[in-house]
């Protein structure tokens, strides 16, 4: 494979394959913002991937109160699913189990989409006859009482069709604090681009995988080529000072979403360099059969 | 006056078949061709229908609940167009005035207001005077009211009976009797919710049965020309047709009329758990020579229901549009029930109108069924021209059966029923059967020494327009109607029947007010004077 | 294109029905035409022609100058287009308006904005009784848009209210909210005896405790929630007040009992 | 003695009729202030109608409110014989006008004779704003139900609010036994009149009415405020399909209790016509507005301020009338009680219309 080189970090010419995917976007709210980041982390928890957790999902980013609907501190949460009815379950349990019971929360939609997915509309039951519904704005809400006063919930919110997820990083390092260094730069510099989350723990995924495995119904398993213990042992693509891989997985409202972000994490573990982080920078692919979306390293360095 | 209709086609069936001949007006009545003796009036009436002027059996136009009705509802009258400019207050909707100037313009000369509580006697003809050109009568209701169940509880004489009816009669200025929901407005007011024609009236002991029976036999009795005018029990309801079927059956070789059967044709079938009875009921009719029905058809749009049937009215609340009623407790047979309603072309509508049309076509008999909407209960009277046409033409049934909810008309046999009524049935059961139903000799027919009341169509492939705006009418021999509209203002007169007052009754009746009311008889009583116009009232014989 | 402008010579004899004066109803009309609408409803009813001097041509944008008590059901119906009175009209302004903007500079008479579905009302000055309320025998009132009046309002604001946004800025009289079925009802300055009488669903928003309440409502303390700060938000957004109405923890009546409880009267606290 | 007037100069009828026709027939905007039996108020309708005028009743204010109850809401209704005979539970809501305190000591002195039989009990609602009602209420030993400072409507709503036994801001007095009376009467009858309270209190009213009506059974009798104007009112609706505050515009007429309300039409100098009926005797036409006055009043003497005045019998005691009377719930004939020479007031219509252009005779 050929590599070219930025700041001493070695970056192959390969690209990220991605698929289409729906998702949709709302905004939490809360009397301050640790509860609305709260309320947020615990809806988008157990959604790393749509394989065991049905969606993705992850804050895109805080917002302050000046810039919520209801003024008050809140975050802006994206969820993404393979098909518009999971999404719609998704969102519906993940409200209602997560947003509706956290203290003070309210919640907005933050989507404009091609059609509209429930948001209130499948939770004002809860209200048991005394949920208030008000339009104003060209907007429809809905106001359940609860017991520390009101869940404050628009009725819908919108759905894209355009979202793209399974943007990809791995960042390659010489031990495992500097592939996690590399990745915690990347995450924090893609946490600042607008409409792209990266839904594993922390922004981070250690277990890459490959589609398939020895045993049936695995649907995915180990990425062995990228696991470091096994080199030599299989058929690896490490080099002997590559002792510890890390990957960051980005889904993105847009396909230019998931372009920008992988952008910044990519500046950004260039910019830190290879005494400190990785040194070297792909991305997983297969193939370029399976994904519509391919983002080339190449295409995107600083 | 001799006036000379010449050219048309005279549809006549009383007097023989349809030809084309002269009729001729002489002050007043029909006459015999005046032979060599100049005529002051010619209408040349080549291309029309001739006819008699049409007669209303049954059509709420007056009285305490229909003014009730223009109380509640100040922004419905566009449920009453069209709405003809330029005439005196006959624009206002469905004031007196408008009903009688509409009436006119289809060629109707007599209409009945079928439910006159005694009580408000006085009201139902003030406003019946006030309707002009057409003549009116109305049918006294009996069979709520204390005095009658007393009587039958008591298990006094039938003549004791007689006297009182025939004293209701009298002294309301009926042309006879109506029998509403039989007991159940009595029951209702002890909670009772729900009344078939075996239900007792608890305060009394009494069966429904029992009190239309015995008011049945008393209008027998009694020579009133119109049978027992009977609006049965469980009206609207599904699985009326076995309440209806079961009255029919209790006519029992006496003359019976049943009041808008369209809606008691309803079974309790399909998934909706309401279905079509109409075949079965026509079957009942057919089999049963003594009984008459009217239709109640229900046609689509904006109405308001007004019914002395104080129970269903109020159990229909629900379904109020808009939602706003007026549910009265009435003195005895009084009160009733204002709930404005929309026809609408889904599953119900759709079926109430099929099973309507279905009565119409599957009752042999043009002489014993009778064309009424109910008015307005099942749709206003002016859109009798509509129903003409539907009665007339099977294609524009079938035209209309497309608009409309086909799960419902797949329950009924609209479809397969192809009769067409030909104008002669059609005269027959507009005019020459209502006349002979109701004892008026004078009027549904042309022949000769009858009233001149004549209705002029101009024969058109619209049949609608043709009966919405008749080309000539004459009422009495004076010409109303031009071209659709009307063009002199009358008025006519309130046909009702005189007994004698039995002199123990009218004693009798003073005591009762008094000591049950604390008023002196003349409250509910009113001199002929009392209407303020000259002979408001024309006689009817009573049978020999 | 200049506004097709309406300018009234003389205060008129008799009442004007202004309803035909809407962008639909002046379409495709000449001059002319126009001149011999007849607006007037009494023994001798008068024409545009005589009551005011027209010009312009843009229907889409009219303009009535000057104003009178007199001239009713401006913007009956209106749909689109905007429509501005430079004075007073009336009763029903706004009659039944289902979109565009209808603008009175002046006060407005009794039932403005009655049975509108759509578009924006605004009343620079006083508005009479029944605000946006159904007409005498209907049963509908405002089903929707927004009606705005900078003056006082009568009494019965918002009668059976359905749907849609009422605010007023200087105080209203009794009996607002009058068998409100929903929608919502803001109010700064005093309020007049009852509110929400017979009300089943819907939001009465004062900026201060109401005086004269039904005993039918019933005090529901003072809550945190989110609604108010959205409503102040999107109030001042829509430049109809400058500061919060609500604020925080707005005070709150539930009512009416007699009926339902559905509804409420959410009001400031501290004033 | 006179019986017509122009100004303050007495004149025969035929000169009367024709100052007064003369000034209806050039009358831009003629207003008739009705107040007559039936058959005067026919007549007077039908020449608005051909004259292009409005009318209303002289009662117009409250006989508008009472109006609204049906137009707006509707309702459930009994007579007064029904409640006599029917009723052992009497609710008197708010004042009700001393025309009809004969009715219900009538009332008081009977017992029931049909349904439950119970003898009698009477309850009161009462109002801060109704203050006369209680005096009357005490005479029949009505149970008062009020809560302290509460208006008519405000006790209402508590009432209906805590039958179903929901929570209200205050208590009304007797409210157990209230309820209690209730459960045990099979046909409990409210009374009420257009003068008992505020228009929304009626509403509240006929609210609790049907509520009661879910399970059991309840009514109300409603005594207007006066009978005439009701009267009027039923006329006026099968005359023109309105009740009063119609007007002609356009010879259609059209129903607007703002619009057409005479008096302020008569304000605002909208109208340049007042045609005033007063058959009552001794009344005064109402202050404020200077318009042509045409009065057709029971008086000896010119009315004040009249261009025209002519003197009219009063129904049921100069003439023979028809009126409505709210001890049977309608129409009664009444045969003069003192038959006098004074005309009545159809009879003067009609001769007004055969005098104006045209000289049609009126339809009724």
């Amino acid at each position: 494979m050929e590599q070219l080189t930025r700041n001493g970090v070695l970056i192959d010419d390969t690209f990220a394959e991605a698929f289409g995917m729906r998702a949709t976007a709302i905004i939490i709210t809360a009397p301050t913002l640790k509860w609305a980041r709260q309320a947020a982390i615990t809806m988008t928890g157990f959604a790393t991937s749509v394989i065991g957790c049905g969606c993705e999902a992850a804050i895109d980013m805080d917002l302050p109160a000046s810039k919520t609907p209801d003024g008050r501190p809140g975050c802006r949460v994206m969820i993404f699913a393979m098909g518009t009815d999971e999404l719609q379950k998704q969102l519906k349990n993940r409200l209602g189990q997560c947003v509706l019971t956290s203290p003070g929360s309210a919640c907005f939609a933050d989507l404009e989409g091609t059609a509209p997915l429930d948001l209130g509309n499948a939770l004002r039951y809860f209200g048991d006859g005394w949920q208030i519904s008000k339009k104003f704005g060209g907007r429809h809400y809905w106001r359940v009482p609860v017991m520390d006063g009101e869940f404050l919930c628009e009725a819908t919110t919108g759905l894209t069709k355009l979202a793209v997820g399974g943007g990809n990083l791995l960042f390659l390092a010489a031990d495992s604090a500097k592939a996690m260094r590399a990745a915690e730069r990347a995450v924090a510099a893609i946490e600042k681009v607008p409409g792209a989350i990266m839904p594993f723990p922390g922004g981070i995924v250690r277990s890459g995988s490959k589609v398939g495995g020895k045993y049936k119904g695995m649907m995915a398993s180990t990425n062995d080529a990228f696991a470091p213990t096994l080199r030599g042992v299989v058929k690896s693509a490490l080099t002997p000072d590559i002792n510890a891989v890390l990957e960051i997985v980005i889904d993105g409202e847009t396909s230019d979403a998931v372009g920008l972000a992988m952008r910044a994490g990519l500046k950004a573990v260039i910019d830190l360099g290879p005494k400190r982080g990785a040194l070297r920078i792909s991305a997983g692919n297969y193939g370029g059969k399976l994904g519509k979306f391919h983002y080339h390293l190449k295409d995107l360095l600083p | 006056m001799l006036i000379r209709l010449t050219g048309g086609e005279v549809v006549d069936p009383v007097n023989g078949a349809t030809s084309k001949r002269d009729v001729w007006i002489r002050d007043g009545v029909l006459a015999d061709a005046a032979k060599g003796e100049k005529p002051d009036e010619i209408h040349d009436v080549s291309g029309c229908i001739v006819m008699a002027g049409a007669i209303d059996i049954h059509s709420h136009i007056g009285g305490g609940n229909v003014n009730t009705a223009r109380l509640l509802l100040p922004e419905h009258h566009r449920a009453h167009q069209p709405r003809p400019a330029n005439t005196p207050l006959s624009n206002a909707g469905w004031s007196t005035f408008q009903t009688g100037t509409l009436y006119a313009q289809m060629g109707f000369t007599t209409v009945v207001e079928p439910a006159m509580p005694p009580y408000t006697a006085l009201h139902t003809h003030l406003e019946l005077a006030d309707i002009p050109i057409i003549d009116k009568a109305t049918l006294a209701i009996l069979g709520n009211d204390d005095f009658t169940l007393s009587l039958l509880r008591n298990n006094k004489s039938t003549a004791m009976l007689d006297d009182y009816i025939a004293w209701v009669v009298g002294s309301t200025r009926a042309l006879g009797v109506k029998v509403i929901n039989a007991g159940a407005a009595a029951a209702f007011k002890e909670n009772v919710r729900s009344f078939s024609l075996d239900d007792v009236v608890p305060e009394y002991g009494l069966s429904s049965r029992k009190i239309v029976k015995s008011l049945q036999a008393s209008v027998n009795r009694l020579g009133i020309p119109h049978p027992l005018h009977v609006h049965a029990n469980n009206l609207g309801i599904a699985g009326s047709a076995d309440t209806a079927a079961a009255t029919i059956a209790a006519s029992e070789g006496v003359p019976m009329h049943l009041a808008h059967l369209q809606f008691y044709g309803y079974g309790t079938g399909g998934k909706r758990k309401f279905s079509s009875e109409a075949a079965r009921l026509a079957e009942a009719v057919n089999g049963n020579p003594d009984v008459t029905i009217d239709i109640g058809q229900v046609m689509f749009g904006q109405t308001v229901t007004i019914s002395s049937d104080v129970m269903r009215q109020f159990s229909a609340i629900g379904n109020a549009n808009p939602k706003k009623t007026v549910i009265m407790d009435g003195d005895g047979n009084g009160g009733g029930g204002i709930v404005p309603y929309r026809y609408k072309q889904d599953y119900y509508g759709s079926l109430q109108w099929a099973v309507g049309l279905e009565l119409f076509l599957l009752i042999d008999d043009p002489w014993r069924v009778f064309f009424t909407t109910d008015h307005p209960n099942g749709a206003p009277f002016t859109a009798y021209p509509e129903l003409f046409e539907l009665l007339m033409s099977s294609d524009a049934r079938d035209a209309k059966s497309t608009e409309l909810n086909a799960t419902a008309l797949g329950m009924t046999t609209l479809a397969s029923v192809r009769r067409e009524y030909t104008l002669e049935e059609i005269a027959i059961m507009t005019r020459a059967a209502p006349a002979k139903l109701l004892g008026l000799k004078d009027r549904g027919h042309l022949g000769t020494g009858a009233i001149a009341d004549v209705a002029v169509y101009r024969k058109g492939k619209d049949i609608a327009k043709m009966f919405r705006e008749a080309a000539l009418v004459f009422k009495n021999g004076d010409l109303v109607v031009k071209n659709g509209k009307v063009t002199h203002y009358r008025f006519g007169k309130t046909l009702r029947l005189n007994p004698p007052p039995d002199k123990a009754m009218v004693k009798r009746m003073q005591a009762f007010h008094e000591e049950r009311y604390g008023l002196s008889l003349d409250w509910f009583t009113f001199p002929d004077s009392a209407i303020h116009r000259e002979d408001p009232f024309a006689e009817v014989p009573w049978n020999s | 294109m200049k506004a097709l402008t309406f300018s009234l010579l003389a205060e008129p004899e008799e009442r004007l029905d202004l309803s035909a004066l809407t962008p639909a109803g002046l379409a495709g009309l000449t001059d002319l035409d126009i001149a011999r609408l007849r607006i007037g409803s009494g023994r001798q009813p008068a024409t545009v022609g005589d009551v005011f001097k027209v010009t312009g041509r843009n229907v889409e944008n009219i303009v009535i100058e000057g104003g009178s008590t007199r001239i009713d059901k401006v913007g009956t119906g209106l749909a689109l287009g905007a429509i501005r009175v430079t004075g007073a009209v009336g009763s029903q302004a706004g009659r039944q308006m289902t979109g565009g903007s209808l603008l009175i500079e002046g006060s407005a008479g009794h039932h403005a904005g009655s049975g509108m579905s759509g578009g924006r009302l605004e009343i620079k000055g006083n508005a009479g009784d029944c605000l946006g309320g159904p007409l005498a025998g209907e049963i509908t009132g405002m089903e929707g848009g927004m009606l705005i009046v900078r003056g006082k309002a009568g009494n019965y604001a918002g009668e059976r209210l359905r749907r849609g946004i009422i605010a007023i800025l200087r105080g209203c009289g009794d009996y607002a909210g009058y068998r409100m079925i929903a929608g919502t009802i803001a109010v700064t300055g005093r309020v007049g005896a009852t509110p929400g009488y017979l009300m089943k669903r819907g939001s009465l928003l004062f900026d201060r405790r109401p005086e004269f309440l039904a005993p039918t409502f019933i005090d529901c303390g003072e809550t945190d929630i989110a609604f108010s700060g959205l409503f102040d938000r999107f109030l001042i957004r829509e430049k109809i007040i400058d500061r919060p109405l609500l604020g925080a923890s707005p005070g709150k009546f539930g009512g009416d009992l007699a009926v339902s409880g559905k509804g409420e009267i959410l009001f400031r606290r501290g004033r | 003695m006179s019986v017509a007037w122009v100004g303050s100069q007495p004149v025969s009828l035929t000169d009367a009729i024709r100052n007064a026709a003369k000034l209806l027939g050039s009358s831009r905007c003629p207003v008739f202030t009705l107040d007559a039996d039936v058959h005067g108020t026919r007549s007077a309708i039908a020449l608005a109608e051909r004259l292009g005028g409005a009318y209303d009743h002289a009662m117009g204010e409250v006989l508008a409110r009472e109006v609204a109850l049906f137009t707006d809401h509707g309702g459930m209704f009994t007579t007064p014989g029904e409640a006599r005979r029917r009723s052992s539970l009497i609710v008197i809501v708010g004042d009700i006008p001393a025309a009809h305190h004969d009715l219900l000591q009538a009332w008081a002195g009977s017992q029931p004779d049909l349904g439950d039989r119970h003898k009698r009990s009477w309850f009161h609602i009462d109002g801060a704003d109704t203050p006369r009602a209680a005096t009357f209420a005490r005479k029949l030993k009505a149970t008062p139900l009020r809560a302290e400072g509460q208006s008519l409507g405000s006790v209402l709503g508590v009432l209906r609010a805590g039958l179903q036994n929901r929570a209200t801001a205050v208590s009304v007095s007797n409210f157990d036994r209230f309820r209690k009376a209730l459960a045990g009467a099979l046909f409990p009858v409210f009374v009420f009149s257009g003068a008992s309270g505020e228009a929304p209190g009626l509403v509240m009213l006929q609210g609790l009415i049907a509520d009661l009506n879910k399970t059991g059974r309840a009514s109300s009798v409603f005594l207007p405020a006066d009978d005439d104007a009701w009267g009027t009112a039923l006329t006026s609706l099968w005359m023109t399909g309105f009740p009063p505050r119609t007007g002609f515009s356009n010879s259609l007429p059209s129903y607007d209790p703002g619009r057409w309300d005479i008096q302020r039409m008569i304000r605002d100098k909208e109208a340049d016509l007042h045609v005033w009926m007063s058959t009552r005797g001794g009344e005064t036409p109402p202050k404020g507005g200077r318009i042509a006055l045409i009065s057709l009043s029971k008086t000896d003497a010119p009315t004040p301020g009249a261009k025209v005045t002519i003197s009219v019998g009063k129904p049921g005691i100069d003439h023979d009338a028809v009126s409505y009377s709210s001890r049977i719930g309608t129409f009664r004939a009444v045969p003069a009680g003192k038959p006098s020479e004074l005309p009545n007031i159809s009879s003067i219509i009609n001769r007004l219309a055969e005098a104006l252009p045209g000289q049609r005779a009126l339809p009724c």
